[in-house]
Formats: structure tokens, C-alpha cells, sequence
């Protein structure tokens, strides 16, 4: 009687069949194919978008200087990245949205907190924090330039407010759905106050607030894009500031090379939070069944 | 009463409704890996009762989701098995969106019965497992035994041909347990279901099994096997019964030993 | 004039003695040239006393600039005329005077080339920058004395559509709109390079060919507090505006540094050539054409009546252009 | 011996102090009771803003038309709001957020579950997504004029670029979390694809989504002040359009009209997300123990 | 051994270490209200052990967690409890994010326990349950039974005068059980805990308790207390456990079918 090898979950295996890594054994085999499979959609996801623009490109339906080809937002995009301008900008940039961000995270969390244990807290102020996540960075500019003049710490104004919303209601939505189970067994082992949400109801509220932190850095980034147009430095460009530049100019392979760079940036972003995502979920257990 | 030590079985003439052939199952990899099977090979005929005995821990539920195709085996095969088959899980795993008549609806309405047959069945099988109130609560207002018996009623519902059951009546008290003894009796009888059952009660393996398996520890091996051939209706507190389960239990208990000593 | 106090203490303050820091705000934009070669070409430097220090802040857009000068966050800046009317009226005349001329001209209508009489305008969209601006309101009050009549909400004869800046370029080449009024260097782009062709240069339609574009801003405050260094700097405009006069060619170069500086972004040569043969600077306020547009804007029912008297605060310029043998300039009815 | 009513949960109590609300017995007193313990912190948060503005505004820090005083700022608004034009500018701007967000509700949903689903999907476009929502909305101008000339769809474009990632993230970290013990009844019921995801991953994401809505709104809200700036078509004046004039007439009182009216507007946006939050809380228990 | 047929206690002379009086619970409002507890009075005496037994859905959990002050009560009294309490819930209701030894250890760092002595108790604690090689897995990769043990081991690590458990060994074999109990048995007398124990199985129930009281279903109430005076150590097999757990048995059999008739 033969005895075979199956494949696991058969019956799942429908479901799952686009998912399918090659098996392979060794570890170092395990780890090229892991690789592989993170990046030949990337690869091929790129090679579609830059055919199907190449594409319209041909097609001559708009002027080039409306719609540059590939090459030559290319070209444009190695050339200006030789440029120290370039790399100044971001990092000034990233500065900021650090900063901001990091702030925004201290105050987000704090707030959220008060306001999911309060009950006359979240009464008074639970709605207005999406209320002020609708309010358009521009709105604050006034506000901002009021209370700091133009400096450093406008553009920080802008971005927390911009960002503190996002993380605070991460955090809301995060503890109003902890499990009573584990309230219920962090009030048996004692845990009062500050050692309950230290213990239990931080930690349970973790995927949440790492979905509420990434939701933030969004609208922060956005809020900086807007806010860097408070403070304009010569020589010291930022991203927001050249940007807008190179919008006022309708200089379209610029603006392509600015889009392209702050999609970059946010996807190495995006990297960070997946990884603190994945960490989470494999020791939760919840990914087990891949 | 006949009983039969069982040998590893020839491996000719086997055909039944659940086929493992040199199961192997390993959780992990590298050093912190867990062989949770290790060459279990069981042949379940159709229509029969098997009781799965082991320590906890020795990898039953993980011989019961292999079944079930819901994790994927390292080595071995199991054949013959007619999907889906009907579980009820060690953990209730009801959905607090549903109330209790929906979460047992469910397993209905995935199989596209109407909704009016689906209402009653879910509500004669509510009667079934004693809880004909309390359609309308939701899960969390359930006590965890109450949970238990409406995961039950949800896999009787599915109606299946092979029912796979883990430890399902462990948070009822007796009484209840022996009446849904004798429901699920009738039911496999009626319905010429194949049932495997996890329990750690050796009476109410030897009460409800044609046959039960002894399963060992780390690795999980079929250690016995023995056929239950009490007449039925059997009682859980007969002296057959008890007979047989105490001598199931010595086996049980030197193989525990065995292992923790 | 009776409000501008400020003004004439500043006229009779010694700049020479000044010292002190001045908070200078100014666009990266072309119409703002005497600031950008001010800075650029190190003109404000080398004009202005050792003791004064020029913190600069560029600025995106009016509203912003007239934020920080209320917020006191700058002193002065160059701004175009409508954020300075605004900002006069807002306060009710108490948070700004206009201390100087920068820039003239440079404004106009461009077509599509199908477009040769004003007649061929008759049910085509106009792009203006922003409802209720300089141009907006140059383009209806032209329009109105074309005899088409348009609304707020772009309905009329020709419709008039508010499209930023940056965008009109996009917007003219789809089709979205066959006309724009703009402003340099979009009004050079959209001719050089978007195949526009010049309709109305807006020279044309006022007096002496010359109309604000671009003029300097004092807060109140300072202009109360620093008398001198507000004289300093007219004195360092003035250099910069002579810069331009005597040396166009540096001058055009040092604006596009600056441009550069403030973008990664340098304008085409050609462009900023014609823009600047279609832009005088100077530093006369020109007082009548602030009025005439107030006027027009209020005509074509896109203002409430202001009175910008004693918005111009010359006294000091005034002072400055004596001191150096120049002509004065005069507010007319405004000072 | 005496038989005491104890007030609930002692223990837990202290922690709980300030969120006591008195008890009531009848049904309209319970009633009476809940809408006071809402109403009266919101009413006293609105009380504190007002008193401290109207202190600073006191105190001459600020020009009076830098910073005008309440009272002022309430008859701009309430002679604002009895013109027509007032109510016109919400009654479009709504309709835009409206049919902006039922589209990116829409096509969020569907991406999300499609990159959630597809193992190549999430590795080519996953990151993508919140390198998109980093994008400033006016970044998409170009593309939306392209795209769509100067017209109503260029603005839906830009909002929905805005609103989408949101959702779709939302949906995505409500997959990932789903507890695989409940994917494992699904498999078992028999559930199959398009089944397993109505029955159970969808249910049990509704946490995740609600309040990936609810970024997403906020999203969409700012991308559409940002977008009708693009267009200010046949020209009704919206929200956008209005609150940028007001801004660019440098007329404060104006301005603040503008933002309490976004954040009205927003309260109330609020308010019916936190009531689809609460009943999905109350019929998953997890609420029973306030 | 001698039996008491518990007729409702004289209000008077009551002490203990846990005094419930008169205590209802009444879940939700209105129509839809369910009484789960209708009047319990019961007197746990310092450093005794109780076994409470009753049909599924009959309130034990309920009373437990009002005892451990997690719910408030309708009306009624409970005192002298000296709280924290201890408590192993019937879901195991480990935590995810934390090691088995991790969730072990989290008792003894709220009490303020080095950390390493808090290593230490807690590979003591787990060396009880038999878990020696686990330490460092998490929750998801244990079996469950496991799982209770390891919640077996955080109560135990709480070192609190009350210990209230909910069917702590439903899950488990037969010999793990057994060993489970010389050890409970041990700990409780070690350190003189007072213990409130759920269970279905009332041969457990004999096996431990000093006492074994039976609560009525829906509303709950106390329906008998039974006082124990078999000599300890007791064997769960023995005669003696046997003979007083069949009387039990029926007792609470004419309770449970008086109910289901
Ligand atoms: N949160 C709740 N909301 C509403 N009803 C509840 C709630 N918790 C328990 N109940 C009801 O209270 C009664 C007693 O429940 P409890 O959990 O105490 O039973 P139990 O004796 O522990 O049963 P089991 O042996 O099955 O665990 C049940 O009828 C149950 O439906
Ligand atoms: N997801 C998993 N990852 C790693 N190890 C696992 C996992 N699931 C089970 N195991 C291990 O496999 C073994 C068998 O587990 P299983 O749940 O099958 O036991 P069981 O016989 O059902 O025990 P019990 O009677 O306690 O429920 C255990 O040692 C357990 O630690
Ligand atoms: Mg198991
Ligand atoms: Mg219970």
C-alpha cells in the first residue's frame, strides 16, 4: 500500500492555491523562496504600471509635457537624485515627520486612554476628535502662525493635530473592544488602574493601535506636506515646499519624481508597521494558518 | 463482553469512512518542533462509534483536525473521508454576532436550506440539547456548558455523514450528559453516522463506543484498541460498563505513569 | 496723511543709525524680483546698515503672508494688492500700510488661437486664479465692458472659472478653458510654451500703461516702533530696484537663483525673459490703479466698499527718494 | 441581621468612581439619566473653550481682528447661517463627501478583501496602500484633471483616492486578526470562498472596518476641502470653495464659522459611526461591564 | 463517614472567610431578565474546602464571580472576603501575547515579585501542573488541557487566602487529575486556603471537599449541603467516594429531572 505524501489541507488547498509557495527544505532555500514570493509581485506590479503608462504615452492621447514617458520621468528622477538638494529635502523632511509623529504618538496615546476610560471625557470630546480629523491642515495655519509665529514648531502644530486623532482613536477603538475575559482576569489577579492597563489592556489593544499608528503617520505626512508650506527656507527645501514647486512650474516629470518619492518613503513606512503587524500576529498566534 | 488488545492492524482489506495511514504530525520546525502524531494509522468504518482516550495533550484535537482538513499533515494520508464532515471543537467557537438560534442556523443556511425549514430544525435541535429558551440570547449570555450544547446542536445540524466531536459534553453536569448520551445515541443510529469522539471520561467512552482507541503520549501512537460489544441500549453506571472502563483506565493510567515517570 | 504717524517718523528717522532685525517676507515668484535680487545678489546686505539683520520667510500664498503679519510674525513683506486690500479692511485699517511700489504689469488675456475677436469669447469658459483676485476681477470688468455678462458661479456669456495656478496650464491644453487671465510668468508660459496667444495685456486698459502687480507691506506696529529700520529698508528696495534697472541680466539671473533656492526649480530662460520685458519695477505704489481695481471689484459686485484711505504710508519713501534726488510718489487720494 | 444593597462590582469600583452615573428605576428616569451623563460634559467642555477664548480675547494678546471675540464670531455665524448660501455650501459639499464615500466604501471593501485574500496581491500593492494615503491630495490634481477635465469627477477622483486606502487598510488588519478558531468552524460548516467571507471574516472584521469608515471619512472629508478647490463648478459655493475664501479674505470671523461648521459636521458624522460601534458591542457582549 | 442533609442554615452564628447572604443576581432588564441566583446564602468557612455542583446553567460561574467581586449583585450581601481572591475562570483565558511562563509570572509582577524569583515560582508552578518543558511556548501552542493547567498554575501563583475555580480539570485526563489533586489537596493544606471548587464530576467533588453543596437551576439556589467526613487522603475509586457520590448523584438527578419534567 503506497503510502503518499500530501500536501496539507486539501480541501483549504482551493482556496489557497494562488497562495502556494514552492516546499522547500533547507533553510537557506526556505528564506530565498520567502524572498522571492515578497518580491516578484512587486517586480511584476511595477513592470505592469510602467508598461500600461509607456503605453498611453504611445497612444499620443496627451502632450508630452503634460504626460512625460517613462525614460524621461526617469531620467529626470536619476538626475535630481545625484543633486544633494534632493536628499536634504527628505531629510529634512523626515525630520519633522519623526518629530511630529513621535509627539503625536505621546499625546495620542494619552488622550486616547483618557478619553476610553473617562466616561464624561469621551462625552465631551470622544466625537470631537474625528470632528477635528475632518478639519483640513490649512484651517490650522492660522491658528499655528497665532501661537508660533513661523517656526519649527508651527509645522509641528499642524502635523499633531494632524496625526493625534488618528492614534487616539486607534487607541479608543482598541480598548473598547478588549475581551471582558481579560479585564475580568486582570481585575482577579489584582490589577487596579494603571497595572491593568500596563498588563492587559494595552497589550490586547496592541494590533489596534499599530492600525491607529499607521493611520496617523498618514494623515501626519500629509499634514507636514501641507505644513511645510508655513516655513520656506531658501536652500533648504523640503519635500512640501518642492513639491509645490515643482507644481507651480507644471513640471510634470518633477512632480511624477515627487509622487514616486514620497510613495517610497511611505512604503518603507508601511514596511515598519507591517513588521511590528507580523510580530504581533505570530505571537498571538493568528497567522498560523498560512 | 469481548474485548480485543489490539495489535497493529494488517494493512490489507482496509476500507472504511476514515482511513489514516502513518499519520505524522509535527508542529513547527527546528529545534523547538513538536511531533503531535507520530504514525498513527486507524481504520474507522462506516457508521461505527470510535472514543479516542490519551493524556492531555498526546494530540488528540490534532487527530481530529487532520480529519477534518483543517491543518495539513507532515507525512501519512487519510483517505476515504466524505467532506465536509461535522465538528464540534473543544472551545465552543460560537460567533457573538449570531444569537444562538443563528449560530446554529448557520451550518443551514451554508448548505442553502429555506429559512423557514432552517427555523425549525435549528429550533428542534435547541430542544435536542435542552435549550429550547434561549434561542434568542446571544453567546455571552450562556453559561460555558450551555455554549458547549450549542456547538453541538450546531454540528448535529450540519448533518453530515462523519461526525468528529472533542470532548463535547466535558462542562455538563451527569444528568445532562446522560440525556444527550442517549440523544446523540439515537441520532448516530438514525442517521448512520460515523462518529469519532474525543473524551477524557472512560465511562463515557465504554457508554457510547463501539470501539475505543488508547492514545500515547508524546509522540501520540495508537497505543489499544478495544471493541466495545455491550449490548446497547448501555448505562453509564452499569457494571459492564464499569468493568470495561476500569480496565481501560489501569492501561491509561500505567501508560501515563510510564510517560511521567 | 493723517493715519500714518508711523510713516512720518520714519521719514525723519535716521536709517544710517539703524539697527535691529526685520522680518522680511516675499514669494518665490517672479513679480516679487526686487526681493529676490535684494537677497539673492546681496543688494539689502550691502545697502543696509551692519547692525540690521534681514530674517527672511518665504511665503506660498497671500493669505499666509497676511496671517503672519497679523500674528506679528513678519514686519514687512511684499504682497500683490488684493491680500493688502483685505488685510486693510479686516482690520479696519489698523495692521498695515502699503510703503512702497514693486512691480507693475504683467497681467493679461490669453486665448486659444481659435479666438480672434472678443466676440469669439461668447460661451467659452475664462480661467482666472481665484474668484475675487486681481485678476478675477480685471478679467469681469473687462468682460462687462465687452458687454457679456457673468456671475459669481461661472454662468454668463463667458464663464469665468476659478482654477489655481498651477493648474490652469492642464486646464487650457484639455480644452476645459479657452481663456485665462494670468499673471507672469504663467501669462509667458501659457504663451511660449501652451501655444496661448496674447488677447488684452492689461497694460492696455489702465492709464500710463502701469498697474500694481506687487507692492511692500508694513505692520502697523513696526512701522510705529522701527521708524529707522523701516527707512533702511526702503533704502535697500531702492537698491534692489536699481539693481534690476542697471543690470537686467544679473538681475534675471539672481531671481531665478533665488527661484532656484526656494524650488530645485529654475524657470526657463526664455520665460522669465518675457516675463520680464512685460514687467516694469518700480517703486511707485501706482496708487489710481489700486483704486481703479477696488472700484472694478465693487462694480462687478465682488466687494463690499472699502475705503483704502490712508492705506499708503509714503512719508519715508518719500523722504528716501529726496534724500537720493528722485521724484517723489504720490498716493493720490489714498495717502 | 441585616440585608444590604451593595452597590455593583465593589472591588472594581474605585477605578470606576467617575463614570458612576445615578441609579434610576424607571425606564423615562433611565432614559433621562443617560441623556443628562451625555449631554452635561459636552455642554461644560463648550462652556471651558468658550470662557477661555473669550479670556484670551480679553486680555488684548491678540488684535481683535487676528482674534475676534465669541460673541462676535456667533453673529457672523448666526447672520451667515440665515442666508441661503450657507445652507447651499453644505447641502453640495455633502453630497460630494456622500457619493465620494459610498465609492471609496465600495472599492475599499473590494481591494481590501482582494489584498487580503491573495498572498502576491498584498506582497505587489499592500504597501502600496498606505504609500497612497501619504499622498497630499493635491498631488492628484494633475491626474484628476487628465484624467477628467475640471469636472464633478475629477473631485469624486480625488476623494476617493483619499478615502480608499483607509477603508481598505481597515478591512485588511480586520482579516489579519480574525481569531483562526473562528475560520476553522467556517471550513468545517463548509463554507467555501465567497461563504467563509460573508458568514465569517466579514462579521468578525465589522470592528475593524467601522473604524477604518471612520479614518476614512476623515480622509475623504479633507481631500474633498482640498478638491473643490479644483473646481468650483456652475459655482454654487461649497465648503471648500467658502472656507478658502474666507481665508483668503483673511476674515476670521468667517474662518471660524468655517471650522465650527467642519467640526459640526464632523460630530455629527461621528455620532452614527459610534452608534453602528456600539451596536455591534452590545450584541458581541463586549459592554456588559459598564 | 457520616452525611448531613443540609436544611437551611440558622441565620445566626455565621463566620467564614466567605458569607454569602440572601445573594440574587439578575442579568438584564425587563422581560428578557434571567435570575441566575435567587437568594444563596452560604458560609465558607476560613480554610475549608466547598464543592459547589449543580446542572449546566445553574449559576456556579455566577456565584463565583460574584464572590470574586467581578459582577455586582442585585441584592443580598457577600463578605468577609479578603480580596484579591484567586481564580481559575472556566475558560482557560490566557493571554495571548505572553508566554506560558510569562502568563504564570504576570500574577507574582503585580504583587511586585523579583524577577528572579518570580522565575523561579513560576517553573515551580508549572513543574506542579506537569509542564516543565513548556515554559516558553505561547498559549496557541498547547493543547487544552494544557491551557487549564497553565491557568491552574496562575491562580496558584496568586498566593491569595480565597482560591475560586471553575471546573479547573474539566479538560483533563483521568491521571493527570488524579495527580492534580494530591496536589491541589497538598497546596490547600500547606497553606490553609479556603477554597470554593465548581465541578460536574461528583466524585471530584467527594474526592476534595470538606463540603459539597447543590444548587438548584433557574433560579439557583442552594438545594443541599453535604459535609464530608471521609478521612483524607481519599482515593477517588474508593468505596466510600463512591457510595456518598452515587447519593449525590441522586439527589441531584431527582433535582435535574424535576426540572427538565
Ligand atoms: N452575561 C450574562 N448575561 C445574561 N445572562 C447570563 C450572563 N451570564 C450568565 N447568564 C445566565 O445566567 C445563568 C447562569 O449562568 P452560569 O454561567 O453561572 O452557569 P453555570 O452554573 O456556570 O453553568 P455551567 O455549568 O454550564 O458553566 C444562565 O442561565 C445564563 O444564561
Ligand atoms: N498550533 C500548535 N503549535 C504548536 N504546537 C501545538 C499546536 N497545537 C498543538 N500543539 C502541540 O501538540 C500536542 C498535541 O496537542 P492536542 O491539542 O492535539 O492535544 P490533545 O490530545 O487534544 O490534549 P487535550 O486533551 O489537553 O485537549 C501538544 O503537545 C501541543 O503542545
Ligand atoms: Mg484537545
Ligand atoms: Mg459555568
Amino acid at each position: 500500500m503506497p503510502v503518499e505524501v500530501k500536501e496539507p489541507s486539501r480541501e483549504l488547498s482551493g482556496l489557497d492555491e494562488l497562495e502556494r509557495t514552492p516546499a522547500t527544505e533547507t533553510r537557506w532555500g526556505r528564506f530565498a523562496s520567502r524572498l522571492w514570493a515578497g518580491t516578484w509581485p512587486k517586480v511584476l506590479a511595477l513592470a505592469l504600471v510602467i508598461g500600461a503608462w509607456q503605453l498611453v504615452f504611445l497612444s499620443g492621447r496627451w502632450d508630452p509635457w503634460v504626460l512625460p514617458s517613462p525614460l524621461a520621468t526617469w531620467q529626470e528622477l536619476a538626475a535630481y537624485a545625484a543633486t544633494p538638494g534632493y536628499w536634504e529635502a527628505i531629510v529634512i523632511t523626515m525630520q519633522r515627520a519623526l518629530t511630529g509623529f513621535a509627539l503625536s504618538v505621546a499625546i495620542g496615546s494619552v488622550l486616547g486612554i483618557a478619553v476610553a476610560r473617562f466616561k464624561p471625557l469621551r462625552a465631551a470630546i470622544g466625537s470631537l476628535i474625528t470632528g477635528l480629523q475632518t478639519m483640513p491642515s490649512i484651517m490650522w495655519f492660522p491658528l499655528a502662525i497665532l501661537l508660533f509665529k513661523i517656526s519649527e514648531s508651527a509645522i509641528l502644530f499642524v502635523v499633531v493635530l494632524g496625526a493625534v486623532p488618528s492614534i487616539a482613536n486607534g487607541i479608543i477603538s482598541g480598548i473598547d473592544y478588549v475581551p471582558p475575559g481579560w479585564k475580568r482576569v486582570g481585575a482577579v489577579l489584582g490589577m487596579r488602574g494603571f497595572q491593568l492597563y500596563r498588563h492587559v489592556i494595552l497589550p490586547a489593544t496592541l494590533p489596534s493601535f499599530v492600525s491607529g499608528l499607521k493611520q496617523g503617520w498618514a494623515f501626519a505626512w500629509r499634514s507636514l506636506m501641507a505644513g511645510e508650506l508655513l516655513v520656506i527656507v531658501a536652500g533648504q527645501g523640503s519635500i512640501g515646499a518642492l513639491m509645490q514647486g515643482a507644481r507651480e512650474f507644471n513640471d510634470a516629470p518633477r512632480v511624477i519624481t515627487w509622487i514616486v518619492t514620497v510613495l517610497v518613503v511611505g512604503i518603507l513606512v508601511d514596511a515598519v508597521f507591517r513588521f511590528a503587524d507580523n510580530r504581533i500576529r505570530s505571537s498571538w498566534g493568528l497567522n498560523q494558518d498560512q | 463482553m469481548s474485548l480485543t488488545r489490539g495489535a497493529p492492524r494488517a494493512d490489507a482489506a482496509r476500507a472504511g469512512a476514515v482511513v489514516l495511514t502513518d499519520v505524522v504530525k509535527r508542529y513547527g520546525r527546528g529545534p523547538g518542533a513538536v511531533t503531535a502524531l507520530d504514525g498513527v494509522s486507524l481504520d474507522v468504518a462506516p457508521g461505527s462509534f470510535t472514543c479516542l482516550l490519551g493524556a492531555s495533550g498526546c494530540g488528540k484535537s490534532t487527530l481530529l483536525s487532520l480529519v477534518a482538513g483543517l491543518d495539513g499533515l507532515t507525512s501519512g494520508s487519510i483517505d476515504d473521508v466524505e467532506r465536509p464532515v461535522a465538528m464540534m471543537f473543544q472551545e465552543s467557537a460560537l460567533f457573538p454576532w449570531l444569537t444562538v438560534a443563528g449560530n446554529v442556523e448557520l451550518a443551514l443556511r451554508v448548505k442553502g436550506v429555506g429559512r423557514a425549514e432552517r427555523r425549525r430544525r435549528a429550533a428542534e435541535l435547541l430542544d435536542t440539547v435542552r435549550l429550547s429558551g434561549f434561542a434568542d440570547k446571544r453567546p455571552h449570555e450562556l453559561s460555558g456548558g450551555m455554549r458547549q450544547r450549542v456547538a453541538l446542536a450546531r454540528a448535529l445540524a450540519q448533518d453530515a455523514s462523519v461526525l468528529l466531536m472533542d470532548e463535547p459534553f466535558g462542562a455538563l453536569d451527569a444528568m445532562t450528559r446522560d440525556l444527550l448520551h442517549d440523544e446523540l445515541e439515537r441520532i448516530w443510529r438514525e442517521r448512520g453516522l460515523t462518529v469519532l469522539f474525543v473524551t477524557h471520561n472512560v465511562r463515557e467512552a465504554v457508554r457510547l463506543g463501539d470501539r475505543v482507541v488508547l492514545l500515547s503520549s508524546r509522540p501520540g501512537r495508537v497505543l489499544h484498541e478495544y471493541d466495545v460489544d455491550l449490548e446497547r441500549p448501555r448505562r453509564i453506571d452499569s457494571t459492564p460498563v464499569a468493568n470495561l472502563a476500569a480496565e481501560i483506565t489501569d492501561a491509561l493510567r500505567e501508560e501515563v505513569s510510564r510517560h511521567a515517570g | 496723511g493723517e493715519d500714518a504717524g508711523g510713516s512720518e517718523a520714519a521719514a525723519e528717522a535716521d536709517a544710517s543709525t539703524a539697527s535691529g532685525t526685520i522680518r522680511l517676507g516675499y514669494f518665490g515668484n517672479i513679480t516679487h524680483a526686487p526681493a529676490l535680487v535684494g537677497l539673492q545678489a546681496g543688494v539689502f546686505k550691502d545697502t543696509l546698515p551692519a547692525e540690521v539683520t534681514i530674517e527672511e520667510t518665504a511665503f506660498n500664498a497671500g493669505p499666509s503672508a497676511i496671517e503672519a503679519l497679523f500674528a506679528d510674525a513678519v514686519d514687512i513683506t511684499y504682497i500683490g494688492p488684493n491680500p493688502a486690500v483685505n488685510g486693510w479692511a479686516q482690520s479696519g485699517g489698523q495692521a498695515l500700510h502699503i510703503i512702497a511700489g514693486s512691480t507693475s504689469g504683467g497681467a493679461g488675456l490669453v486665448v486659444h488661437e481659435s479666438i480672434t475677436t472678443a466676440e469669439d469669447l461668447r460661451g467659452k469658459a475664462l480661467a482666472t486664479p481665484q474668484l475675487g483676485n486681481t485678476q478675477d476681477v480685471a478679467a469681469r470688468y473687462w468682460l462687462k465692458e465687452q458687454g457679456f455678462a457673468t456671475d459669481e458661479n461661472g454662468g454668463g456669456d463667458v464663464s469665468v472659472t476659478p482654477i489655481d495656478n498651477s493648474e490652469v496650464a492642464a486646464a487650457f491644453d484639455d480644452g476645459t478653458v479657452q481663456a485665462a487671465w494670468a499673471v507672469e510668468p504663467r501669462y509667458s508660459d501659457l504663451v511660449l510654451k501652451h501655444g496661448a496667444v496674447e488677447f488684452v495685456n492689461e497694460r492696455e486698459l489702465w492709464e500710463g500703461g502701469e498697474f500694481v502687480t506687487t507692492h511692500v507691506i508694513v505692520s502697523k506696529k513696526f512701522l510705529d516702533a522701527q521708524p529707522a529700520l523701516v527707512k533702511a529698508f526702503l533704502e535697500g528696495h531702492l537698491a534692489a530696484l536699481d539693481f534690476i534697472a542697471e543690470k537686467p541680466e544679473e538681475a534675471q539671473t539672481a531671481s531665478n537663483d533665488r527661484i532656484e533656492a526656494l524650488t530645485d526649480k529654475r524657470l526657463d530662460d526664455a520665460v522669465i525673459a518675457a516675463a520680464w520685458e512685460n514687467l516694469s519695477f518700480t517703486a511707485d505704489p501706482i496708487a489710481s490703479s489700486l483704486q481703479g481695481s477696488k472700484d472694478h471689484a465693487v462694480e462687478v459686485g465682488l466687494l463690499e466698499d472699502v475705503d483704502l484711505k490712508g492705506i499708503y504710508a509714503l512719508d519715508a519713501l518719500n523722504q528716501v527718494l529726496a534724500d537720493r534726488g528722485d521724484a517723489e510718489v504720490s498716493a493720490g487720494d489714498l495717502g
